[in-house]
């Protein structure tokens, strides 16, 4: 059963974030719409994962806005996979159904199409804290799934893992995003960034330097921060 | 030099207030501090026994005998009484309201099973009610039922145990005049003169336990025994009613 | 209640009077603590995860309930339980009901201060995660209890530990009437009165036995548990 | 001890006797809790690091012991110090000094065991950084007590709380001498059995506000604490 | 000053590790000598991260023995950046001075020139805790620089990283590397492994699958799973 208000568009309405004499997030105005997968990119500590956490709903602004859908209190169907994912101390078969919707009907058999999904049908009953880097990262994405969301927010997702799966995710994602899903995501691969982007959004120092469509953004970058992040070079 | 001395004694005549009383005088006259430690009977004889009090000052004729006699005490000498009185519900549910009969009042108890709260702790009060019980001709020890309560505690818990249960209640007068939660209590028989309680002070002995500070305590305990003890004593009043007798030079007591 | 000194004998000996007292200081401490961790597991919970005004000042307050003294707590509920008290018609005054709700009342704010120090911690971990997945309030009680659930064993010892060994409460709200309600504890203070160091001793150390059985239960159970979990 | 009903005026009027009765109970209480949190605090992160044989048995030792009876903790450490006990010659039983030993026995194993609780929790967290930084278990300890101090106020509080609130060891060993011994917990428990029980509760009150106060300062300097460390 | 000991060569002699039911690393034998970077490189799960804590001694092997310059307990002089760094709580700055050796001079100097070698120079003060992944990561890296060891083993440490910071981590990798410590490092980056390594290790399943010099390796992988897992086709 879908609830019937939408959480798009995610309004951030001159959203600044400090804590005490840090500024984090500086003035961000930045509206996203359904649409293709927006990718966030940035250098080390220009404020990606701070950015989701505001959209998703897990930090309150210092000042400025932020709204679901026109709404102050959203943000209930987005789901979200953290930079560093914590597992609940249980199987990750149970880390995933804790995750599904009470009340789901066929619970244990989503339960294994999701494991399946990300490629950890084998690892069912595994205690979730004793799993690897990689596989705990895709534990998350299966609980993210099970939410059903209509905003999926990925904190560097494939970070911790191998060629192979990376590209399964992607699938994952594209797949999803295919079906309606909106996409926001935060990610150091530039190659990803490119297969993935629908518009492409660039922080730094807290931020927004350019907010582009992809083909745009990887062809021509508008400011000379974006074409040296580009190129790689150490710009803090 | 350190001018205190340890005191052992009873709850009763801690709680009555007694202590409070005269000691302020003493240390008057003497500039000595009378630390008192209030136990149960039994616990301030064997405290006196270890030899961490200097005197000990408790109501339990036999038991101070015996004290005295095992070595544990230089001498007994009788201070002062107070007597016994049963206390029991306004209501007079067992009838004996007014009587001077000990015994027969206790015969009443037993027989219509009215609650009646005991000490049980082997101290003084609780000792001079089991011979009261002897003196009734009742052997409480197979008589005893769901009416007899044993607490094992002091005499104010006695109190308000009988209190809340609205029981009888075998107590001293002093503790009895100074408690200060009768609710619906109120004495049920006095005057018995089976219902004597009479009070010794010992100087624990020195020849036991050597660092006894015998000058002190023995000043202490020849201030108590004189003239001007015994009269402080016998000026202790609560609402102008006197709880204590002095009688240290009562032959036998 | 033998009178001998043979406190040794009397220990060993399975006297059935000692027998129901132990019984008896048993039930009523186990109750005791069982009723303060079912109250105070999720309370301790509550007051971990909860924002409300006054939050803060509430924490102080448990935490410094901790500091009831027994007599105190004793002392109230005989207020209330008492003939003339406003529960007095309930006529639990001296019997092992009262002693049981004196003691949790007791113990209660222990079991919620330890509760809430080690669910904080876990919620400073799983905070953003259940966020994040909309986890409402009472699922997140659930779910941070079950999780600490083994950190917890010790936060229903400490609330063991604390009604067994205490004496106020019990003493005034029980009476320390003999083969009703004489606990373990009142039976050592009665002892102790009584000038019978070496019985009171014995009878402490049989109580410590009691108490270091039931804790070595709880931490054989909790380890199980630990292991099954994985 | 005025023997006058009227608590009230006697809690209120700021009495001299009373004053110093508080006093003595604080530094009672406080020396207990203090002195119980400089051994504690160690020995409970040692417990927590350490793997030695018999350790699992310790552990749960010092947890049941949370549940020694004061009574009995205080028979122990009265034929310690009694004259006819191994320690008499050191004249301090019926002393304050007598009286802080004692309860800092009591309330040692409540801070061993919850500091042992916080530190394996947190040890869980650090224990591969630590060891393939190769601190030494003297560092362990150190850092981990450092890491977990915000949590361990709670441990302390609940240390402080039980030595506050009891009476059965300050009686039995500090002897309710009025004017040198007598705590608020022992004077409470004297005016109960002369069954003034206003002024027992009365002094009850007066105590409870105290330990509300002391756990007021030590969260408040916990949350400077936090503040400073961001 | 210098132990007198090497802690080299590593050797892992027919080690297993399970748990329950479970093998982790399966009878592998493997001796670490010195010389350029041993890069460890195997879908997630196959038991990489599991290796360097046996190699750094934090883990017993159920079976088979591990040792460091022959002796048994050893690895005193081995240093660590694990996958999912934890960080103690307190600033950056104290993070890096907690591992230093105690009694070393010039502490507040070398702590600084290690902040700056990880580009963390401006944020010293800021509570370890607080910072972004990337950021932690490379507080880590300078945290084990700071025990100045003799073996380096590195669990996929650029995997937060932007691509300017993950050049200068394998310059500064490089760098040490030439000054003769011995790198052991874990990475999904198959170009970064191809950068950096001297030999490779590929594990699958808790097997050592290949065991070669690097130019080898990339050039003519000896196995088909070694060639599956440089296409990058999904082979779990
Ligand atoms: N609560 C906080 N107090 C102070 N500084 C903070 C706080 N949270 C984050 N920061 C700082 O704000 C900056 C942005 O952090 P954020 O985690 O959003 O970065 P990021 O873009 O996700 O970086 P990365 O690529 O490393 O994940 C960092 O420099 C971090 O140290
Ligand atoms: N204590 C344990 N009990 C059971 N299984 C474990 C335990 N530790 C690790 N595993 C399993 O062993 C395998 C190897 O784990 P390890 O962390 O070494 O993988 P990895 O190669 O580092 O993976 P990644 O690339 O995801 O970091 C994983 O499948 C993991 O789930
Ligand atoms: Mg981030
Ligand atoms: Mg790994």
């Amino acid at each position: 059963m879908r609830a019937p208000s939408s959480e798009l568009p995610i309004a951030i309405e001159g959203v600044s974030l400090r804590n005490r004499d840090v500024t984090i997030i500086d003035d961000i105005s930045l509206v996203v719409t359904s649409g293709p997968p927006t990718i966030v990119i940035g250098p080390n500590g220009s404020g990606k994962s701070t950015l989701i956490r505001l959209g998703m709903g897990l930090v309150a602004p210092t000042s400025g806005r932020v709204s679901w859908g026109g709404r102050a209190n959203g943000g209930e169907r987005c789901a979200m996979v953290f930079q560093r994912p914590v597992m609940l101390r249980r199987t990750a078969a149970a880390n995933v159904a804790f995750a599904l919707r009470p009340g789901e009907r066929n619970h244990r058999a989503r339960v294994a199409a999701l494991l399946k999904q990300v490629g950890l049908a084998d690892l069912a009953d595994r205690p979730a804290r004793l799993m690897s880097g990689g596989e705990q990262q895709r534990l998350a994405l299966a609980r993210a799934l099970a939410r059903d969301p209509e905003v999926l927010f990925l904190d560097e997702p494939t970070a911790s893992l191998d060629p192979a799966s990376t590209k399964a995710v992607e699938d994952i994602v594209q797949t999803i995003a295919a079906a309606g899903v909106k996409i926001v995501m935060a990610t150091h691969d530039l190659g990803q960034a490119r297969r993935l982007a629908g518009d492409v959004v660039l922080l730094m120092r807290g931020r927004v330097v350019e907010r582009t469509a992809a083909n745009a953004f990887f062809a021509q970058p508008a400011t000379p921060e974006a074409a040296a992040f580009l190129r790689g070079d150490l710009i803090i | 030099q350190d001018q205190s001395i340890v005191v052992a004694s009873t709850t009763s005549t801690q709680d009555s207030g007694l202590f409070g009383h005269i000691l302020p005088l003493f240390k008057q006259k003497t500039g000595i501090d009378v630390k008192v430690i209030s136990q149960g009977t039994g616990q301030a004889l064997d405290t006196g026994r270890r030899g961490d009090a200097d005197v000990v000052f408790v109501h339990a004729k036999a038991q101070e005998e015996k004290f005295v006699a095992e070595g544990f005490g230089v001498a007994r000498h009788p201070v002062m009484y107070n007597d016994f009185i049963l206390v029991g519900p306004k209501s007079n549910p067992a009838g004996i309201k007014g009587s001077r009969d000990i015994a027969a009042a206790l015969k009443t108890i037993r027989d219509k099973q009215v609650p009646f709260v005991s000490r049980g702790d082997k101290s003084g009060t609780h000792s001079a009610e089991l011979n009261l019980w002897k003196l009734a001709n009742i052997d409480i020890a197979r008589d005893k039922g769901t009416w007899y309560r044993e607490i094992g505690q002091g005499m104010g818990a006695a109190l308000n145990t009988a209190s809340s249960m609205n029981g009888y209640v075998l107590s001293d007068r002093g503790t009895w005049i100074s408690f200060k939660n009768p609710g619906d209590l109120e004495i049920a028989v006095e005057g018995d003169k089976r219902l004597f309680n009479q009070y010794g002070i010992i100087l624990v002995n020195p020849a036991r336990h050597p660092h006894v500070k015998k000058e002190l305590g023995q000043k202490f305990i020849d201030w108590v025994l004189s003239p001007e003890g015994q009269k402080a004593i016998a000026d202790y009043k609560i609402n102008g009613q006197q709880l204590f007798f002095p009688n240290a030079s009562a032959q036998g007591a | 209640m033998p009178d001998s000194a043979s406190a040794l004998s009397l220990v060993l000996g399975g006297d059935p009077t000692l027998y129901a007292i132990v019984r008896l200081s048993l039930i009523i401490s186990l109750s005791a603590a069982l009723l303060a961790a079912i109250l105070g597991f999720p309370l301790g919970a509550y007051l971990a995860l909860a924002r409300f005004p006054g939050r803060a000042f509430l924490t102080v307050l448990v935490s410094a309930f901790m500091g009831l003294p027994p007599v105190v707590v004793g002392l109230a509920v005989y207020l209330m339980l008492s003939r003339s008290g406003p529960l007095g018609f309930l006529n639990l005054l001296f019997t092992p009901p009262a002693m049981i709700a004196a003691q949790t009342l007791l113990v209660l704010p222990i079991v919620v201060a330890l509760t809430r120090q080690t669910v904080e911690d876990l919620w400073i971990e799983y905070r953003d995660e259940l966020t994040a997945m909309r986890v409402g309030p009472l699922r997140r009680v659930v779910t941070l209890l079950w999780d600490a659930r083994f950190s917890l064993v010790t936060a229903f010892l400490a609330g063991f530990g604390r009604a067994a060994a205490e004496v106020g409460t019990v003493m005034i709200v029980g009476g320390n009437i003999e083969g009703f309600t004489r606990t373990m504890t009142t039976a050592i203070a009665l002892e102790t009165s009584k000038g019978d160091l070496p019985l009171a001793m014995g009878l402490g150390l049989v109580l410590i036995v009691i108490v270091v059985v039931v804790n070595a239960l709880a931490w054989s159970a909790r380890r199980v548990g630990e292991v099954r979990a994985g």
